[in-house]
């Protein structure tokens, strides 16, 4: 694998709009329920002052996928970009992968009886577009970078944050700006 | 399983010859099946452009793709240099919104109205009941006015004004004038400035402070964050002034959570200061505005930095640290949002935010300038709507012993319509307008409705004012329509295209205007004047004028359909200095308020009283997941938000022994709502908020407790005083 | 939490009884002439019978079953994928078993006259009942690699009250457990008194196992936060204690009573311990799916 | 069993009148049901008796009871008919095929653009094309009526070849697009009427659908669907 694409969201810069979520629903036409991308509102309490924080998560194309490694008929494959593709036409329905994924983004889509999920508009991308997320995201805060060295270097740039499970159960390529809180004046 | 065409179809000459043979009431020959297109069962995608009409700032350009004439997604357009490209979350959302099988379909009747018994009519049949009732309450009381219009904010689209123009061509008739969102503030405006009148919202870029007062852009404004981030990151501040910790106030570099309608004592306060400090820009002050000094001298009398605290709740050194900054700043931005004028004192508290903007010179400059909203991009013909009535039509004598057409309160729409008695309103036509939804003191409104003879409501779902009902008449949807529409935020202008063809038996208001014409004039020859001809491209073409020509920097209309245009006007209000105030410069002493019982000077007025019975303040601004009864009903909306809550503060809701989730009991003397609980220190102890919204399947609406209490402004300009949603007060208890 | 997932519960429990009645079987055969022909026969079908309703009832899991053959492309890390060549392998391996039960002639009653027996007959005895152990050998052994298998699918990461060698050792002990009784109610009639005591034996061996690596698997789930609130599931939920009054307590009373008071051969008795393990065992997998909680995101909305 | 495009002709014309019938009733709708039920009646009873379907009969005995129902009461049938399949209060049991057979239950999806290509090559459109789904129930209804009349045409020629094509293009027709869907159709209704004469209705329609069982069985599965999606969904999406 040549390089790892991911996603880099600024939860300094998110508002929580949820553009992204029904803008990737828009692009595909999603069924109602499976949300492949959902925007997360943080605990308050998470924070040392109340607050709404959110930062939103599609598929992370683990470095460690664990649905890929589960998946029985290997309707998972990692490209060179290490986007993590789903094959619905594999798929049987097994649902091992929706167990398997500790952020819970392959999911069953009731009506089909196939698991679907994120698959970082790899056709969009492989047009030189941007994925319907990152293009949709009004404040930019949601970015499509390539995970390596340099990035986690960077001051600022975290692998997790509050709620989200240890990144070293996969290997998420996913990064985050902290979210920045400022100065309150409170009447409680 | 494939099978070849070629084999049984001798072409249409076999399937001509079929068809003779069997009786088709439903198919039809197909014109377009030859051998070749055979091969080729889709289309290739067209794209189309389309504008967002709903009431919303951001007013977006959209891409619009169909293939086989279905609408299969859409996307921001680029070419709009406000919204870039971008759409919300209720903007993506739209193909579920044209697609859902719960539309309104057909021509529909109720009998009784409220009963759900609804029969099917035919376009013919509903025109023709609906003007024979028109003929016949003209016939008994003389004129039309017993037919009352309430149209307002649920499609801004220009050609949509034909609504108005629907009833102008019948006759006179009582019509809901005013506007419930924002008239104390228009009116504030109008009495300091000539008119409402804000910078270009791109133009924020250039601030070096921002405050954003009582607006949550990040639910309602979205697109504006891109130009709020980049004054932010050139160095600007940005503070938020809010009851309520919105996702916006989450952002700021400081938020105040000022007491609920007191926003006016604060900026009084941060003016003292400013005086105090001689940060007070005079020479703008005093070349540009008439009564500043004696606004002055008002604050140094009667203003103390420790009353303002006092009443704002916000501590002396913040009032100190913000006016500073505000005043030394240059340029400093502020945004007044319509949250905070909706109370009873909101226009003036408006009016106190306008002068601190003009003491500091900030009106007139780029970056700067108190914005509330602008009309300036709005000046099209309105072709649809001028209509004169019919030849010995009687009106309504007003006080100016002029005839026309009866106005009533929108802000008090069951009230004013129930109190009409000469003639008294007999039958409604609503569109465009939800207010069985939208109203205050809906127990009120659905009494009024019960009380009518005919209810007529063109929408496009069945939402509480078509459960109320004699005829709806199915809508469509801004894709299957042609129109252009303005905002009054942003300085952008775009065509909307039909991109698809109406679905069902849905028209247009001008569509069923026309209809109408017909029917009326085929009973009653001259009863209507309405045109009864015109293509919905010719109804659009024939809004625009040279000045809005002009200011596009077009000759024609169809220049638009390469793409939206930005109206070619200075980035800063005001910045020529020509105010439009009787005296032609900034008001800040304002006769015109005098005169209509107001006090003159920006000057404090008390705010609302809690009463002792309804301690706590029940806030129901906008949604995020719905413009007003727009969008939450549509399947996306309901997955991602599947039900309301009400937002109280955990030490509040340990007072009466509430937990998360719990049901709550939301009431006082009007009424009561049940609503789930959400505990969260974004609120403070004495104000619970609810998101206003229509959920699918269900009787939610905070309106239920909302009286008709009317803000202090909104008459000059609007016709009606506003209404204080924002001082409504409630008790709660666990359901 | 999880689901409660019928065809995986039946799967599991009815493949591993099948596999356990080929275990004990082939346990039983250690030496020739000790496993009766009839029992081998019986227990051969009923294995085969189970082995196909658990079979069957998997397929009722996927969301397309009729696409189930694909399971077996990703032998290289899917415990699933070999998980499903492992069972199809056993499958083969009790075809074979199954042809030779059809051919295998009827076992001499006990204490038959042995002098009416020519050479030949031992000869080809011996043969077949050599021929039977090796099959019997070979299922077992693909048998339980295909449990291993099936319990190292539920070895996930994400999944604390699984990731460890609970799934593993539970499945192997159930596999143990009810082999061993199913083998003794099909062979109540055919099997000796020693046997019996043998497959008591063992069956108590197993249910002590299993709530003493119960008791260690529960101290170590409180370790993590969604271990804990598996742990928490269980304590609070009545199915827990059924299970634990059905598939341990109840049995280990009847198990310790039965082999002291020599009570081995009592039919009511091996049909009622019988019923309740297997009740208890159900219980027990329905609760593992149902108490798994996985590590996931926690956020407000 | 046997199929219905095996009959022989004259029970294939008792199939096409009911399959017209029920067209008939949908297309025009809960206000013209006096005019609508009486030839439902008389079609479903020549089925009832062709086929011996016990449940057929007491069916024919309600719709026959409230065929003659007065005004009043056909009035009330008016306003259930209206809650159920048209509105304006969303409907129970919309009769578009895309709302049971798309997973996200909306109008105009990939069925819809399915039957409109079956249609097309049979040189035939709805006539209300891009206005009303083309997979609206009278619509589908009318194709496979005159599908069986082509069949018989193709008998009374005695043109084997058109009758093997029409029958195969009954079938899968049948089998990918009515036969999905109206056993759904009908339970949606008998679920929620309120009214005895849509329970029978209901019943009609999920008889109609059980007469084609064999056909059902062996074809009707996701995958031999799936493909109509992937080729009826637009390049836009995966």
């Amino acid at each position: 694998m040549s390089k790892q694409l991911g996603f880099l969201h600024n939860s300094e810069k998110c508002v929580g709009c949820r553009g992204c979520e029904m803008a990737c629903k828009n692009e595909y036409q999603i069924d109602a329920a499976p949300q492949w991308r959902k925007v997360f509102q943080l605990h308050e309490e998470d924070f040392s002052l109340p607050t709404r924080m959110f930062f939103s998560m599609a598929c992370n194309h683990c470095a460690h996928p664990e649905c890929l490694r589960v998946c029985p008929v290997e309707a998972y494959t990692k490209r060179d970009d290490g986007i993590v593709v789903h094959d619905p036409n594999r798929c049987i329905g097994c649902r091992l992968c929706t167990m398997a994924c500790p952020y819970d983004r392959p999911q069953i889509n009731s009506a089909k009886k196939k698991v679907e999920k994120c698959n970082l508009c790899y056709q969009r991308i492989d047009n030189g577009e941007q994925p319907a997320c990152v293009a949709a995201c009004i404040p930019g805060a949601l970015e499509l970078v390539e995970i390596n060295d340099i990035l986690d270097q960077k001051t600022g740039v975290l692998k997790t944050l509050p709620g989200l499970p240890s990144p070293k159960l996969t290997t998420p390529s996913i990064r985050f700006i902290g979210p920045k809180q400022g100065k309150q004046i409170r009447r409680d | 399983m494939k099978l070849s065409r070629r084999k049984f179809l001798g072409g249409a000459v076999a399937a001509a010859s079929s068809i003779t043979l069997f009786n088709f009431n439903l198919l039809t020959g197909s014109p377009s099946a030859s051998a070749s297109a055979a091969d080729q069962p889709s289309e290739a995608i067209k794209t189309f452009r389309n504008v967002c009409p709903r009431n919303c700032y951001d007013t977006c350009g959209m891409i619009t793709y169909v293939q086989d004439g279905i609408l299969k997604k859409v996307e921001g357009d680029p070419k709009h240099g406000y919204t870039n490209g971008k759409l919300c979350l209720k903007g993506y959302a739209y193909p579920r919104r044209v697609y859902s099988p719960d539309r309104i379909k057909y021509p529909m009747k109720q009998t009784p109205r409220g009963s759900g018994n609804w029969t099917r009519i035919s376009w013919d049949e509903a025109m023709d009941t609906i003007a024979k009732k028109i003929l016949d309450l003209k016939q008994r009381y003389g004129s039309t006015l017993p037919i009352c219009l309430d149209k307002y904010s649920g499609n801004f689209g220009i050609v949509h004004y034909g609504i108005e123009g629907t009833m102008s061509s019948i006759g006179y008739t009582t019509r809901a004038v005013g506007t419930p969102c924002w008239p104390a503030g228009i009116d504030a405006q109008t009495y300091d400035f000539g008119t409402l009148y804000s910078n270009d919202p791109e133009d924020m870029v250039n601030a070096k402070y921002l405050i954003l007062w009582g607006q949550n852009a990040a639910w309602t404004a979205i697109h504006s964050f891109p130009f709020i981030n980049k004054a932010r990151e050139r160095g600007a501040k940005l503070v938020v002034i809010d009851p309520i910790l919105t996702s916006t106030a989450s952002k700021a570099d400081l938020y105040i959570q000022v007491n609920p309608s007191t926003d006016g004592a604060l900026a009084l306060g941060m003016a003292r200061y400013i005086i105090d400090n001689n940060w007070v820009d005079w020479e703008y002050a005093r070349a540009n505005s008439i009564g500043f000094d004696e606004w002055v001298d008002y604050i140094k009398k009667e203003v103390t930095l420790d009353w303002a605290s006092e009443k704002t709740g916000v501590p002396k050194d913040i009032i100190m640290e913000i006016a500073r900054e505000y005043a030394t700043a240059k340029p400093a931005s502020m945004w007044v949002g319509y949250g905070m004028q909706r109370h009873t004192n909101g226009g003036q508290n408006v009016r106190i935010i306008d002068a601190l903007g003009v003491m500091t010179g900030n009106v007139g400059k780029s970056g700067g300038g108190v914005n509330y909203g602008h009309l300036e991009t709005w000046g099209f013909n309105y072709n649809a709507m001028v209509n004169a009535a019919p030849k010995g039509s009687k009106g309504f004598i007003g006080p100016d012993g002029k005839e026309g057409d009866r106005a009533i309160n929108m802000n008090n729409f069951a009230h004013d319509v129930s109190a009409q008695s000469d003639p008294p309103v007999k039958m409604l036509w609503l569109a465009c307008r939800n207010p069985g939804a939208q109203d205050p003191d809906t127990n009120a409104i659905e009494k009024m409705f019960a009380s009518m003879e005919f209810v007529v409501t063109v929408d496009s779902f069945f939402n509480k004012t078509v459960e109320m009902s004699d005829i709806v008449l199915p809508a469509t949807t801004h894709f299957e329509d042609w129109d252009v529409m303005a905002s009054y935020w942003h300085y952008w202008i775009g065509i909307n295209e039909r991109a698809i063809d109406p679905l069902y038996e849905s028209k247009s208001d001008v569509e069923i205007a026309i209809e109408l014409s017909k029917k009326l004039n085929a009973l009653e020859p001259g009863s209507c004047t309405f045109p009864t001809s015109g293509t919905p491209e010719e109804w659009l073409a024939k809004e625009f004028n040279p000045g809005i020509h002009q200011m596009l920097g077009i000759e024609d209309y169809k220049e638009l359909m390469d793409g939206p245009r930005k109206a070619n006007m200075p980035a800063a209000s005001w910045s020529d200095g020509k105010f439009r105030t009787p005296s032609k410069k900034i008001e800040i002493h304002c006769e015109l308020a005098e005169k209509n019982g107001l006090p003159a000077l920006p000057i404090w007025v008390d705010e609302m009283k809690t009463p002792e019975k309804y301690p706590l303040r029940f806030m129901t601004p906008h949604p995020q997941h719905a413009l007003h009864s727009q969008f939450q009903n549509l399947d996306w909306m309901m997955t991602a938000n599947p039900e309301p809550k009400v937002e109280i503060h955990p030490v509040l809701a340990a007072k009466y022994g509430i937990t998360e989730g719990n049901m709550v009991k939301v009431y006082n003397d009007l009424g009561s709502i049940t609503v789930k609980a959400h505990l969260t220190r974004t609120t403070s102890l004495n104000v619970i908020v609810s998101y206003e919204s229509w959920y699918k399947n269900s009787n939610f609406n905070v309106n239920y407790t909302l009286k008709a209490i009317p803000s202090d402004m909104g008459k000059q300009a609007t016709g009606n005083d506003g209404l204080a949603f924002h001082d409504n007060f409630v008790m709660i208890e666990k359901a | 939490m999880g689901d409660w997932e019928w065809p995986l519960i039946l799967f599991t429990v009815l493949g591993q009884i099948a596999i356990g009645i080929i275990v004990m079987l082939w346990w039983l055969d250690r030496d020739r002439d000790h496993l009766d022909t009839q029992l081998f026969k019986q227990g051969v079908y009923v294995s085969g019978g189970l082995l196909i309703l658990a079979l069957l009832a998997s397929l009722f899991h996927l969301g397309h079953p009729e696409v189930a053959y694909r399971a077996l492309a990703h032998l290289g890390s899917s415990w699933l994928s070999r998980e499903i060549l492992l069972f199809l392998l056993t499958f083969l391996a009790w075809i074979n078993l199954f042809w030779l039960s059809r051919r295998q002639t009827s076992s001499h009653p006990i204490g038959a006259d042995a002098a009416t027996i020519t050479t030949a007959e031992i000869a080809a005895e011996g043969q077949q009942s050599g021929n039977r152990s090796l099959g019997l050998g070979i299922t077992s052994v693909l048998g339980l690699l295909g449990i291993a298998s099936s319990a190292m699918i539920y070895v996930l990461p994400r999944v604390p009250a699984w990731n460890n060698v609970g799934p593993v050792l539970f499945f192997l002990l159930t596999t143990g457990l009810l082999g061993a009784l199913v083998t003794l109610v099909l062979g109540r009639k055919l099997l000796h008194p020693t046997q019996k005591k043998l497959l008591l034996q063992c069956s108590l061996g197993c249910t002590i196992a299993s709530l003493l690596f119960y008791v260690i698997y529960a101290s170590m789930l409180s370790a993590s936060m969604e271990g804990a609130t598996s742990l928490n599931f269980l304590l609070s939920s009545p199915l827990f204690w059924a299970r634990a009054l059905l598939g341990w307590f109840a049995p280990l009373l009847l198990l310790v009573s039965m082999l002291k008071n020599s009570q081995v051969a009592k039919t009511n008795l091996i049909l009622t311990l019988t019923l309740f393990s297997v009740l208890g065992e159900v219980l027990g997998r329905a609760l593992f799916y149902l108490s798994a909680t996985g590590i996931q995101i926690t956020a407000l909305f | 069993m046997t199929f219905y495009e095996d009959c022989p002709p004259h029970v294939l014309e008792v199939h096409s009148q009911l399959l017209l019938t029920l067209s008939q009733l949908f297309a025009k709708g809960g206000e013209k049901l006096p005019q609508t039920l009486i030839p439902l009646l008389k079609s479903c009873s020549a089925i009832a008796d062709h086929h011996k379907v016990e449940k057929l009969h007491l069916t024919n005995q309600v719709l026959a009871q409230y065929s003659e129902a007065d005004d009043d009461e056909y009035l009330v049938m008016c306003y259930e008919y209206n809650r159920l399949f048209v509105g304006p209060a969303a409907p129970v049991a919309p009769p578009y095929e895309s709302v049971y057979l798309s997973p996200d239950h909306l109008v105009m999806r990939e069925q819809t653009l399915a039957v409109r290509e079956i249609y097309r090559r049979e040189n035939l459109q709805a006539v209300g094309q891009r206005h009303e789904p083309d997979d609206f129930i009278s619509i589908e209804l009318e194709f496979a009526a005159y599908l069986l009349n082509r069949i018989i045409e193709a008998e009374a020629a005695k043109n084997n070849a058109k009758i093997q094509l029409y029958k195969t293009l009954y079938r899968e027709f049948w089998n990918q697009h009515l036969g999905l869907w109206l056993g759904t159709f009908a339970h949606t209704i008998s679920q929620s009427a309120k009214h005895p004469v849509f329970s029978s209705l209901s019943n009609v329609l999920s008889t109609l659908s059980t007469l084609h069982t064999p056909l059902n069985t062996k074809e009707a599965n996701y995958e031999t669907f799936a493909p109509q999606i992937s080729r009826g969904s637009s390049s836009c999406c995966l």
